[in-house]
This record gives C-alpha cells, structure tokens and sequence, in this order.
C-alpha cells in the first residue's frame, strides 16, 4: 500500500505539529462526515422502508408481499448492471491502452479527452439517444438473433419491434460507465514507471507482453476500483434506464431482447415514486434498501478480491 | 544464423545465449497489416453496396476478416506471440473505434437536434412568460452552474480530503470502513439521494422546502464517491520514494501532501473531479424533489426553486403541450449546452493538470 | 448568500410580488404554464408548479409544503382528513380545471384509420387478441386493409392518472373483457412499457403495429383510433370529450367545495369521446397570508375562467369545460379567502 | 553544532522479521562515520533509523535507544520533523520531485517547508548547494527545467545538493556516490571533509577505499548467517579497521582485492 | 555464437538535443567492452542504442549505423523485440516488477519463450540464475515473497538473475556493481568472465579498477565541452588505455586516484 502512516514508536505517542494535527483532523473528519452522511442515508432508507418491511403481504403493490415485489427488480438491476461491467470493463482497459501504449503519441491526449466527452453526455441525454437511435437499431439484428441463435436463453425472444430491450439498457450502461473506468485506467497507465516497462522490453517482451508484465499488474488495483466506480454507477443509474428500457414487474428472464424485461431498482423508483402513495411510497424506499445492501455485498467482495494481493501492489 | 522459429535445446550450464530468431526473421512485409485492412474494409463495403447487406454484419465480418487474417499470416510468418501482439493491437485499436460509435452518434444527434435553438434570445432570457414558441434557458444555465458549483464545493474538499486520509493517514477499522461505505455510496440510486437531501432540509426548514441548497447536497451525496475514488487512486499511484524525499527534508507530513504529493497526482484527480462533474449535472430526479422547477430566474441557492439545465430539458420533453416542437427543440438545446459546459469544464481540468503535471521532459 | 449576476433579458425590470407555489400531476404541466403565463401578463407574482405526479402534488399539499396541487385523481377519504387538517376551517376547494381526451394511438404500416369498439380495445391491451388482422377487428374496419403483424400494445412504465383513466374506461366499457382492478399501474405484464407520455409516443412511433394511449395533445401525425360508443365511432375532439363531464355525477359528501365526478365512461350518449382525464386543482379554503390567499384565489378563478381554459386549450390541447361547470364551481374558488383579512 | 550521537542496544523490525539486532554505537561529532558490510545485511536500515525514516514503512519499528546530545530521538516528546530537520539523508536511489524544476528541486527543502528567502539569497543557496556537489556547470542552464532529464548521476548530485541546501546538523548518505564517476566522487568526498568541520557525517558505502579515505571511524556490518538479522560486527578508527581489526570477519571482508 | 557489433558514426538526440555525437566502434565479440566516462557524458545513452531501448524516450531518435552481424539494427525489417530477445540489458536503477515475486521476477522472461517449460526445468532455471548473480542463498526461503521487499543490492542482482536467465547474445549491463558489495561484485565479475566465453558483454562503469579486471577493450567518453555532445574520445585494448592511453584527456581521467 502507498500508505505512509507514521506508527507509533513503541509505546508513546508522536507529539503531532499543529499543522499536522489540523490536517489529520480535517481529513479524519471528512472521512467521518461521509460515514455520517451514509448513515444518515441509511436511517433513512431504514425508517422509511420500515412501514413496508412490517405491512402485511397484501398491501404491498401486487399483493404478494415484499420479497415477490422486489425480486425481479433486483434481478434486473443486477444482470443490467453485471452484464454492462462485463462489456465496459474488457472495453475500457482496452481503450486505455489503446491511448497510453498504442495510438501516436502526439495525438494520445486528443484521444483521451475524446474518450472523457463521453462523460460529459447527461444521462437524460443517453436516455433519448438509447431510446431514439440506439433502440430502433437493434430492431433487425435482435430479430437475426432470434432467429439463429434463439437457443441461447439471452436471445430467446420474441424480439421487440421497438428495440427499448434490456439488451439496450446494456448497452447504454456499459456506454455511461464506459469514460469513468477508461479515465481512471488511463491515469494508472500513464503512471506505469518507465522502469518496470524497460525492465519488460529488454527481456525481449513485445508490446503486449510488456502490458502484461508491467502495465497490468501496476494498473490492477486501478482497475478494480474504477470497475467498483463502473459498478456503482450502473446499479444506480436512474434516468437512462427508465427511459430505455421497458419493463414490466414478473418478467424475470434472462431474455434480453424482448418488451418484457425486469425493471431495475433505481429506474423503478423513478417511475413510480410520483405516483407512489402510503404502503407503495414504503415499498419504493425497501427497495432502495435492498440496492444498498446488495452494493454493500458486492464491494465486499470485491475487497476482499484486492486485498489478497496487496503486498504485490504497484506503488512499492 | 539460424532462421528457424523453435526455440533450440537449453544449454545446461545457462552460460551460452540461446540463439533464437534471427533479427530479421519472419517479419511481415511493410504494410502488409495496413494492406490488409484496407481489403478488409473495400471488402465490407463491397458487400454493403453491390451485395446489399445490412451495414452492421458488413463491419463486423470485414473488421472480423481483417483479425483473422492478419493473426494467421502473422503466426505463420513471425510465430506465435508477434500473432497475438498484432492481435491485440487490432483488438486494441478496434474497442477505441467501437467506443467512438456512440460517443459519435450521441454528438451528431445532440447537435443536429440541439443547434435549431442556438440563438440569442435562447442564452439571454428566461422561460417567464413564455409558452408555445421562443423562450430561454439563461435561468437554467444560472441555476446548473450555481447547483453544481455549490455541489463541487461541498464535495471536492471533502472527498479529497477523505482520498487524503485513506491514503496517508488512514489505518484500521475507520479507514476500512470509509473506503468501504465510499464504495457503497456509489450505488445510492440518484433519485434516494435526492429523497434524503429532501428529507434533510425538511427537517430543518419544514415541509415543502425547495432550494438549491438542498439540490446541491443531493448532487454531493452522488458526487462524492467519484471524487473520492477517483482521488483515492490517483494518490495512490505517488511513489513512496517521493513522499520520502520530503520527510527527509524535514517537510512535515500535511505540507508533503499538499506540496508534493498532491501536485504530483493533480492531473488525475483533476480528470477524476469533472467525471464526478459531469456524473451530476446531468441529474433531474433528485433536483426535481429538492430544487423544483420555476420559469424565471432565482440566483439565491437558499430561498425558493431554481431550474437547472437537465431538469429543464427534462420537462420541456416531457410536458411539450401542443407546440411540441417547441418545446422539443429547447430541451435538445438545453441538452446541448450541458453537454459544451461539461466540455468546457473538462477542458480547464486539462488546462489544470497540464500546469502542475509532473515534468518529465 | 444571493448572487449577484444579471438577470435574463426578458425579466428585466419585472415586478415583483407574491410567489405561490404548486406541485403535482404532470399532465397539467404544459396547461399550467399556459395558465401562469396568462395570468401573470395581468398581475403580479410569481407562481411556480413542480410536476412531481399527482399523489406527490397531493401529499406536499396535504402536508402543508405547496399553496395548491394539481391531480388526476380526486383525492381519498384519507387525503381529505388530511386536507381538512391542513387547511382549517375553511376546508379545502377541489374544482376540475383541466379535461384532455385520451387518444389511442397506432402505428400500423399501410393503415390509416382504424376503428375499435371497447371490448376490441380491451381485449387487444389484455393481449387477447395478438393479430392486426384478427376476424374481430376486422369486422369493425370494413375496407380497411389489415396486415398480418403482430399487435405490440405500449402502456405507460410509470404510475399514471393517463393509465388510471384508461383502465377505468375498459373496466366501465367492457367489464368482461377487462378483470383488471383499477389502480394508476398497468396491470396487465408483458407488454411495451413507456415512461411518460412522451415515452408512449416515441415508442408507438419506433415499432410497427403498436398500440398506446396518450394525452391527445401529444397523438401529433400518428392514427388515432375511433372508439365506439353506442353504435357509432368517436374520433377525440376536445367538445367530445368535455361533453362526459356533463352526464357525469358529483360525488357527495366532501364538502360543499369539493367538486368531485365518477365519470360516466359506459355513456352512450351520442357525440360523447369517454376515454378522458380529468384532472383537478386543489387548494385551501384560507390562508394565513392575505396576499396569498388573493393570489390563490385569482390565479384558480383564471384557469376556469373561459380565458383560461382557451389560453389551455391553446397551448396544452385541452378540452374547455363547459359554461355550467364552470358557474357550479365558480363559488368554491370565490371562497377562499385569508383569516386575517377576514373576507 | 554538530552532534554527537549514541545508539544503544537497538532491534530494528520489519513487522515480525528481525532485520538488525543488537547495535550500539558511538558516532562522533565533527567526523565522517563510514559504514561498511555486504548487501542486505542493513546498513540502509539503520542508517534509516537514525532520522527515523523508518518510521515510514508501515509496521517498522525499532527497540533501543537513540540519543543525539541528550534528546532521545525516539523519546515521547520528539517530533520525528524536528529530528529530520537536523538529520538530513540522501537515499541510495536518486529520487528528484518529478513536478519541480531543478532549481526547485534544490530549494525544496526551504520551498515546502515556507521559509521565504529573498530572490537573490535563494539563487545564492541554490548556486552554492549545486556547486558543492558538484553540478552546477552541468545545469546552470537549465535551472528551470525538469529534474527528471537529468542522467543517473546528475541525478544523484541534485539529491545531494538538495539535501546539503537545508544545513542539517547530521547528515546520512546511503551510497551517495554509487551512480558517480570518479570526478563527481571526488567532488562529494571533498564537500564530506569540508563539511565534517561542522556536521556530523555518516555514510553508507561499498568502496571500501572511498571509506579509507574520507571517514574517521568505520563501522562493519554482517549478516549473523543466512535468514539471521544483520549486526554490528566491530567499529573503530577507520585506520584500524583497515590494518588491524579485531575481528576475523572484518578481516576477511576488508581484504577482498575490491573496491 | 556470440555476435560483433559495429557502431557507425552514431549521433543519438533527445528531441533537439544532441547528447552523443559521432560514436563509431567495434564490440568484439566474446569479449568485454567497458564504457567509462564522466557523469552525464551520455555512457548510458548510447548504450540504450544498442538494443533500441533508446526508442522509448519520446522523440529520441539515433542517426548512423549500428550492424550485428550482418543485421543493421535500425534496418527496415528488424523489430526491436528481436533485438532486446538477443541483446539483453541490466539497467543502472535496479527495476524489479513490483508486482511480481521474486520467482516470477526471474521466470518472467523464460515463460514469454517457453510456454511449455516443466515446472520442474523452471524451478532449476530460476534456481542456477538466481545462484549466478549471487543471490540464490539469501531469497532461497522467500522465492514467493513480492521482490520489492529486498536491499537495494539484492534488487540489483535479481535484475541480473532476470536478465541472464533468457540467456541473449549480448549482455549489456549500466553500472550493474554500483549497489553492490565487494562480495557479490565479485560474483557478478566472475559471472561476467564466465559468461564471455559465449556472450558479447557490454558494461559501463565508473569503476576503474573493475573496468581493468574484468574488460578486454576499454572506451572512454567524454564531454566535448559545458552544453556541448558527448562523444568517445577513444577505445582500445584495456591493457593499452590503462597503461598508454593515446589521448590526453583519458589519461588524465584514469590517473585520478579513484576507483
Ligand atoms: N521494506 C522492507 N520490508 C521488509 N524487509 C525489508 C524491507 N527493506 C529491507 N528489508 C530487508 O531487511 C534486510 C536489510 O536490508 P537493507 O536495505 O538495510 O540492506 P543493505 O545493507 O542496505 O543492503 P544494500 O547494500 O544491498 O543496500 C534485508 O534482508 C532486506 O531484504
Ligand atoms: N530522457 C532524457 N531527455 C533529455 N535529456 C536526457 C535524457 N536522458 C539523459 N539526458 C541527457 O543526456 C546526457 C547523457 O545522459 P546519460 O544518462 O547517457 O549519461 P551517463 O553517461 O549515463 O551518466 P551517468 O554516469 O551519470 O549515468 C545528459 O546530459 C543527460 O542530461
Ligand atoms: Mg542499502
Ligand atoms: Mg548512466
Ligand atoms: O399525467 P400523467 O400522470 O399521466 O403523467
């Protein structure tokens, strides 16, 4: 770790210069303001989703209770946001080292601030382009899905004949995720040391290898948590969503490329929440709930996963 | 020398060179991938126009020729890692390109659409008094900047400063804990940001409160995570050695970070601060509930409703009335305008980093 | 804290005054801008409308954060307790003050007019019937050349008094057709779904052999649907449309300014269009600010007032209501008033 | 000014693992203090615990006492900045700031820490610092361009220039002359002797002639056996050292043909 | 095996500025060349040219021939992967992959050729690189350990286990003693004569003494002047240069007491 702590020498304590004491104290403190905050925002996610958690299963919107109304809209956000990360990531890295290692040097930063204006699209825009471009592209190539490779559960069909797919959803996810991972990979292979890309190259490493041995590794930690950014991203994305994607409670299927796709948590929020009132009101926030508790799982692993390689890390 | 691609016997003793590939060796000729491609791609095109397929299977089956190709001569020429080096460069080369076809069909459908509105009284006035035709969206462009400058400010300090101590200072249960709320926080849908800030401010200043304030505090609620993040790994990238260069120098810690540390990582964190940016101000659900929605102006963030770009945008297309055209055109404008704002944004970020960028030449 | 910066060039010099603030059905909001432009072009002030959604606008209303609320929807038993509560002693004014017909919107290649009796209607939302060339509809369409295309029906994402309308009608107009409860979510899974109105249009306009409901306002170049009541086909037309409200009845028991209709959507009566919304405006009775108060009061009295509903009419496409509406709930909105005034 | 400082009995620890064991000595103001030994056996890691740079790697620590004059260095009252102020070091790999110019890189010692010198006197340190180790005709033009072009060994005087700038009291070099051709070695070993008139020096140096030459008294430091911790085998005035030691050890390291 | 290289009046520029001008040489093979000079005068410049390493620097960029063979290096059709595969390098700063044990430091070029290697093959390969740079007996214990975590000795050595273990051509190593104690200099000098029996091995040092025990020819570069190119003032059999050298400015460069 880059971590530069000053421990504490045996026993006694490092007297701290006011200067010292001031910043640590600061930045400390910002950092208990932020678990502050979140705990704010989870008290409040907790009272307000309580009166549902506690209703009887009728007056949940359905009927059938809590668990069954917010299972497909988990389901939903969950393989929306995983299947976007698993085309934004490959995709960023790669886009990444098209700009540090192989595109001119001259033109590499043009490149790079290419790549950021797609970060700077609001998300209401990517809702209307998904919806108005995007969407009615897909139409045909869904419809040859279907047709040929209908056997994979993905492409089951029957197709939409508005292309508003989950299948689209993807694919604008991936797109909005796609310039924060790309900017944040960037930055740690630009940081790559010389040094570690020399070492490669004169053991007679071509390009790629030389990205394998050095480049790679030093920018993992990097990736991993632009991907947890990504990630974060995509399983709370709202706008885009709702506005993309038809969805329709019950329609838990892995079928990506039909009108009747689960709805995501954030999305379905959204949607309902103007027209929300009492029990459903409630509803809406659990479901809140429920995203931040599956975040909160997923970055646990995903910790877990850097961590067991910390001592490797690159900055040493 | 020979020119043969196996790699030869070890010798034992580890003290002869192992010979090899001759220099020269299996080297496609000059242009022969750059040649390819261009068969590739006149190959595609001839598909797309003589044989009339569809555009999308052209590209790809010219684009999925040209790997093919350039892998099997390769490996065949120039053995088998040079093949997979040419074929990650196109692999590479190709994700930028695919990357550049939303990036591309987003702009020209924002401009296209967005540039009908592009005229005076469109940046001068406000949406007051206004229905059906013309009409501004100064109140809005004021309100985007005021929200999200207010949203920069409360987040930026606070979001660098925690990066700071989860780098340099943080150890233990707290720091694993904030790194991993952070982390949590990214994933708070925007909409229940907004419900909280509202639920804050309701708190304080009772029932139906509409301020920018509060839009503001819902947009650092979303905004930051990024920051955080983004910094946290950017500082992490600064080599130890410098920080011990300073200690050395007897430079206290917070006069190393600020002075060395932060500077060195400043082009990063300054990329990482306008994607933070850029992630909020497109936001309108959240302001919607806090900051509301009025037709005139109002530069006071902590009385009354202030309409931001997106929301704007939002709504014209939402509630269009009859003159939809109208309406419609002002909220690809609006769209439009957001989206040069955050470049501009962007740029000065660059400008930034360019200055304090370390200086290897 | 204010900023300092100048101001939009057309807001300068505008006086100031007042400011009252709405929030709720978005359905309102291209006639809500319509209404404040007009009557603040004769007075000052400022007024605002957040388009939330309507259970939103009846919520902050009922708790106090708005001075009026807009709603598709006349509000429940429980809402009126709590409007009651809110508003004191002068009790709360409720008034129909926006009606839009509901169209059925197709886009169906190669057809350009298509007419549907309500069970049709219900059986093709209920995906019953799955084929444009389906015998039934045929039968109703004499002359009209039906392709073989699949039927893709689009309803509404999001919670929506345009849905809650709709659902209303075919439950009313083919109760048989339609087991559905009424609630402002489609209840029927499977289909299309759009957020907002403009989300059903573009997704009616993008695919082929849809079919959506929306404000008709927003039907533009698409083919509507003539809708069968009685014996004959009704194209919408705003007349059509407001004529409901008139054999519609008042619900009792709310109070005396609570203007409240179940609609009649299983009329016969000739000239009638029954898939409509009617959206109310809500206010209080009295308001602690005189100022407001008369600002409330002016502002409601302008959006029934013929000038309004034309002035909406215009810009939103609504349907003006009638003169005798208008004089039944005229007195409601002349009684709000402020406490401290004491008018 | 210069100190005189006093190790006694010190354990140095890289978390679990024993790095040093055992180390007391004496090292004497006004002179050069040479430290010699194999590789890995901990010279860096001692030296490094004498401005209590160590404290830096996470979970290093140290059991034993250090005292210059009369403070503790590691005493409950010490600011580790105040003992850095007075213990300057230079690493055995260059390490310029990468974001400052080479003029800065020299100043940064009076930069980062605020103390605002007139143009002229800062030019004047900065010149001087340079010249001292040696750079000066090599950069004099090139003031104000990055650090990071500079050649290994350019490298490595700029670190020494920078660290002589602030005037510590005691001065640690790891190496400081590894990267450096003879003219430049010559140079840093004549700036040691003029400037052990009034710091106190210590260094850590593979050469054992550059030790020969420019230190009074030298210490050598071994491995206690493969995987043991590093000691402190003997130390003395460098001329014994040299010719007659005391241990067998120093002996046999010292008579290698090398250096 | 082992290869001749012939250097044709090379120029080697940073962008605008020409830091070594008009190097013409033969580099025997079997044999090994030591490159001496002053800090700065661009000794490892010109030795990054020799296996394109030059080439990363941006802008950088040689004028001239440098032949292998019958090979120009620079020609058209020759890709610098061919030319690090044979002519291998250790650098002057030691760079280990930070992220890789030490194991896989080693091993880190063997897998890039031999895919196929038996685990078995590869622990004994890593094993006899590892023990001919001196270093198998201290990291023996910690092979899986991250090579970050070692003296900066030892880094060095692993840099030299690394690179002799996909056993080029021709060797080049930049100050490969500078960190290192006598007695794993002495190894790496023994590895080196050892190795010239097959290899081609080039070294640059600012060890006088080592460039006399261990180098058969001997170059030495020099400044031309303050701001002006470096450029190498002659090269010669060792022998020669350290007895009679034929210009002035070498002698007066070795006769300075260093070493
Ligand atoms: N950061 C660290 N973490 C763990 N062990 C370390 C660390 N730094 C050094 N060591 C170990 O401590 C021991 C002493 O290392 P040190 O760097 O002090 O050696 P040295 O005498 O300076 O060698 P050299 O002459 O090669 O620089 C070595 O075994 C080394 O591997
Ligand atoms: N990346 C670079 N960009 C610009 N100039 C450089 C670069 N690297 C080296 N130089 C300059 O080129 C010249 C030669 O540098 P080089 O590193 O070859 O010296 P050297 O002989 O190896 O010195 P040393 O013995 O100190 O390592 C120096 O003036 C140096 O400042
Ligand atoms: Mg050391
Ligand atoms: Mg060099
Ligand atoms: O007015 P809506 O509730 O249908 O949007």
């Amino acid at each position: 770790m880059a971590s530069s702590t000053e421990a504490p020498p045996r026993k006694n304590r490092v007297p701290r210069r006011p200067g010292d004491r001031i910043f640590a104290g600061v930045s400390t403190g910002s950092g208990v303001l932020i678990l502050v905050a979140l705990a704010g925002v989870a008290v409040f996610l907790v009272t307000e989703a309580w009166p549902a958690l506690t209703a009887p299963a009728e007056d949940i919107p359905g009927g059938q209770g809590l668990v069954v109304y917010i299972w497909p809209l988990l389901f939903g956000t969950l393989i929306s946001a995983v299947l976007a990360l698993v085309i934004a990531v490959p995709l960023a890295v790669a886009i990444a080292l098209f700009i540090t290692y192989y595109a001119p040097r001259s033109i590499a930063k043009a490149l790079g601030y290419i790549i950021d204006l797609l970060a700077a699209v609001p998300s209401i825009i990517f809702g209307l382009w998904g919806m108005n471009v995007l969407a009615p592209v897909t139409v045909d190539p869904a419809s040859w899905l279907s047709q040929h490779l209908g056997w994979i559960p993905f492409f089951a069909g029957p197709p939409s004949s508005t292309g508003r797919t989950m299948l689209v959803a993807i694919i604008v996810l991936a797109v909005m995720v796609l310039p924060i991972i790309t900017a944040v990979v960037r930055e740690a292979f630009t940081q790559t040391p010389q040094l570690h890309q020399e070492a490669a190259l004169a053991i007679g490493a071509t390009r790629w290898e030389m990205i394998r041995m050095a480049a790679l590794p030093f920018g993992r930690s990097s990736i991993i948590g632009a991907s947890m950014l990504g990630l974060g991203r995509a399983l709370g994305e709202t706008m885009a969503v709702a506005m993309v994607l038809s969805a329709s409670a019950g329609g838990i299927t892995f079928n990506l490329i039909s009108s009747e796709n689960p709805p995501t948590i954030a999305a379905n929020i959204a949607l309902q929440f103007p027209e929300a009132t009492g029990v459903g009101m409630h509803t809406l926030i659990a479901s809140g709930l429920v995203l931040f508790a599956i975040t909160l799982v997923v970055n646990m692993i995903a910790r877990a996963v850097i961590n067991r390689r910390k001592d490797f890390d690159g900055a040493n | 020398m020979s020119t043969s691609l196996t790699t030869p016997e070890r010798d034992p003793d580890l003290h002869t060179p192992l010979g090899g590939v001759s220099l020269t060796a299996g080297q496609l000729p000059r242009g022969a991938a750059p040649g390819t491609l261009v068969a590739a791609a006149v190959a595609g095109l001839l598909l797309w126009l003589l044989a009339g397929w569809a555009v999308v299977p052209c590209a790809l089956l010219a684009a999925a020729s040209y790997v093919v190709i350039v892998y099997t001569w390769s490996r065949a020429v120039e053995g088998p890692r040079k093949a997979t080096d040419r074929f990650v460069t196109a692999l590479v080369s190709g994700a930028f390109l695919l990357a550049l076809l939303p990036l591309v069909s987003v702009i020209v459908t924002v401009v296209s659409r967005g540039a009908a509105r592009f005229d005076a009284e469109f940046f001068t006035n406000s949406m007051l008094g206004v229905t059906g035709e013309g009409g501004g969206i100064y109140h809005a462009m004021m309100g985007t900047l005021i929200i999200t400058g207010l949203a920069t400010l409360i987040s930026v300090p606070i979001g660098m400063l925690t990066a700071i101590y989860l780098v340099e200072y943080g150890r233990g249960k707290l720091a694993k804990a904030i790194t991993f709320f952070v982390d949590v926080m990214t994933g708070i849908p925007s909409i229940v940001a907004g419900l909280f800030a509202y639920a804050l401010f309701v708190m304080m200043f009772g029932p139906g409160v509409r301020m920018g304030l509060a839009g503001a505090v819902a947009l650092s609620v979303l905004m930051i995570p990024t920051v955080v993040r983004s910094t946290e790994e950017m500082l992490k990238l600064v080599p130890n050695e410098l920080r011990e260069a300073s200690y050395a120098l007897a430079v206290p810690k917070w006069r190393t970070i600020l002075k060395v540390v932060l500077p060195t990582a400043l082009a990063g964190i300054a990329t990482g601060v306008t994607l933070a940016i850029a992630r909020v101000i497109g936001e309108t659900a959240p302001l919607l509930v806090t900051a509301g929605l009025t037709d005139g102006d109002n530069f006071d963030p902590t009385d009354g409703r202030m309409t931001t770009l997106s929301v704007f945008s939002y709504y014209e297309y939402q509630s269009p009335g009859l003159f939809a055209e109208a309406s419609f055109d002002r909220a690809w404008g609006a769209a439009l305008v957001l989206m040069i704002i955050v470049m501009l944004l962007n740029l000065v970020a660059r400008v930034i980093s360019k200055l304090f960028a370390p200086k290897t030449r | 804290f204010g900023l300092v910066a100048c101001g939009s060039a057309n807001e300068e010099g505008a006086a100031s005054g007042p400011t009252i603030n709405g929030a709720g059905a978005s359905s309102q909001e291209a006639a809500q801008s319509a209404w404040r432009t007009g009557f603040l072009e004769s007075n000052d002030g400022m007024i605002n409308y957040d388009p939330v959604g309507s259970s939103g606008g009846r919520e902050q209303f009922t708790n106090g954060g708005v001075d009026f609320a807009g709603s598709d929807a006349y509000l429940d038993d429980k809402e009126v307790k709590a409007a009651q509560e809110r508003c004191g002693e002068g009790g709360f004014v409720e008034v129909p003050a926006y009606v839009s017909p509901v169209a059925l919107i197709t886009n169906i290649e190669g057809v350009d007019s298509i007419k549907l009796k309500p069970e049709t209607i219900a059986k093709i939302f209920n995906q019953k019937i799955t084929k444009w060339n389906d015998p039934e509809i045929a039968a109703s369409n004499e002359g009209v050349d039906l392709p073989d295309t699949r039927i893709v029906p689009v309803n509404r994402a999001d919670g929506s008094g345009t849905t809650e309308n709709f659902v209303e009608y075919l439950k009313e107009a083919a109760p048989e057709q339609w087991p559905h409860e009424v609630s402002d979510e489609w209840p029927v899974s499977g289909g299309e779904a759009a957020q907002g109105t403009s989300g059903v249009v573009q997704a009616v306009k993008n695919g082929n052999g849809t079919i959506g409901y929306a404000d008709a306002s927003q039907a533009g170049d698409l083919t509507t649907v003539e809708v069968g009541v009685g014996d004959e086909f009704v194209k919408y037309s705003p007349e059509a449309a407001a004529a409901v409200l008139d054999v519609s009845e008042r619900v009792e028991g709310r109070g005396e300014n609570s203007f409240a209709f179940d609609l009649a959507r299983d009329t016969k009566e000739s000239g009638t269009y029954p898939i409509v919304l009617v959206s109310y405006v809500l206010a209080c009775g009295n308001y602690d600010n005189a100022d407001k108060a008369t600002m409330v009061k002016d502002y409601l009295n302008y959006m029934i007032s013929a000038e309004g509903q034309k002035a909406a009419e215009e810009q939103a496409g609504s349907a003006p209501i009638s003169d005798d509406l208008r004089s039944k709930v005229q007195p409601a909105v002349e009684s709000i008033g402020s406490a401290n005034s004491g008018s | 000014m210069a100190k005189r400082i006093e190790v006694k009995d010190l354990d140095i620890y890289y978390d679990k693992f024993l790095a040093v064991q055992g180390v007391s000595m004496t090292i004497q103001p006004r002179s050069v203090t040479a430290l010699i030994g194999p590789s890995g056996c901990g010279k860096s890691t001692f030296l490094r615990t004498l401005n209590r740079m160590h404290e830096l790697v996470p979970n290093a620590r140290v059991e034993g006492s250090v005292v210059m004059d009369d403070d503790d260095l590691y005493g409950p009252n010490v600011d580790p900045v105040n003992v850095r102020r007075q213990i300057g070091m230079v690493f055995q790999r260059a390490n310029p700031f990468p974001t400052m110019s080479i003029y800065d890189n020299v100043a940064a010692g009076l930069k980062l820490n605020n103390k605002r010198l007139k143009k002229s006197d800062m030019d004047d340190l900065v010149e001087r610092s340079l010249k001292s180790a040696n750079l000066w005709e090599e950069v004099k033009d090139r003031l104000h361009k990055p650090g990071s072009g500079l050649s290994g060994g350019q490298q490595q005087r700029l670190c020494i220039a920078r660290a002589i700038a602030v005037q510590p009291e005691v001065l640690l070099m790891d190496e400081p002359c590894s990267a450096l051709d003879p003219i430049s070695t010559q140079a840093i070993e004549d700036l040691m002797l003029e400037l052990k008139a009034n710091y106190t020096i210590v260094i850590v140096t593979h050469n054992m002639q550059q030790a020969a030459r420019v230190s009074d008294t030298t210490g050598f430091f071994n491995l206690q056996g493969v995987g043991k911790p590093g000691e402190l085998v003997e130390i003395d005035e460098t001329t014994r050292i040299f010719s007659t030691p005391s241990q067998k050890a120093t002996e046999d390291y010292i008579s290698g043909r090398f250096g």
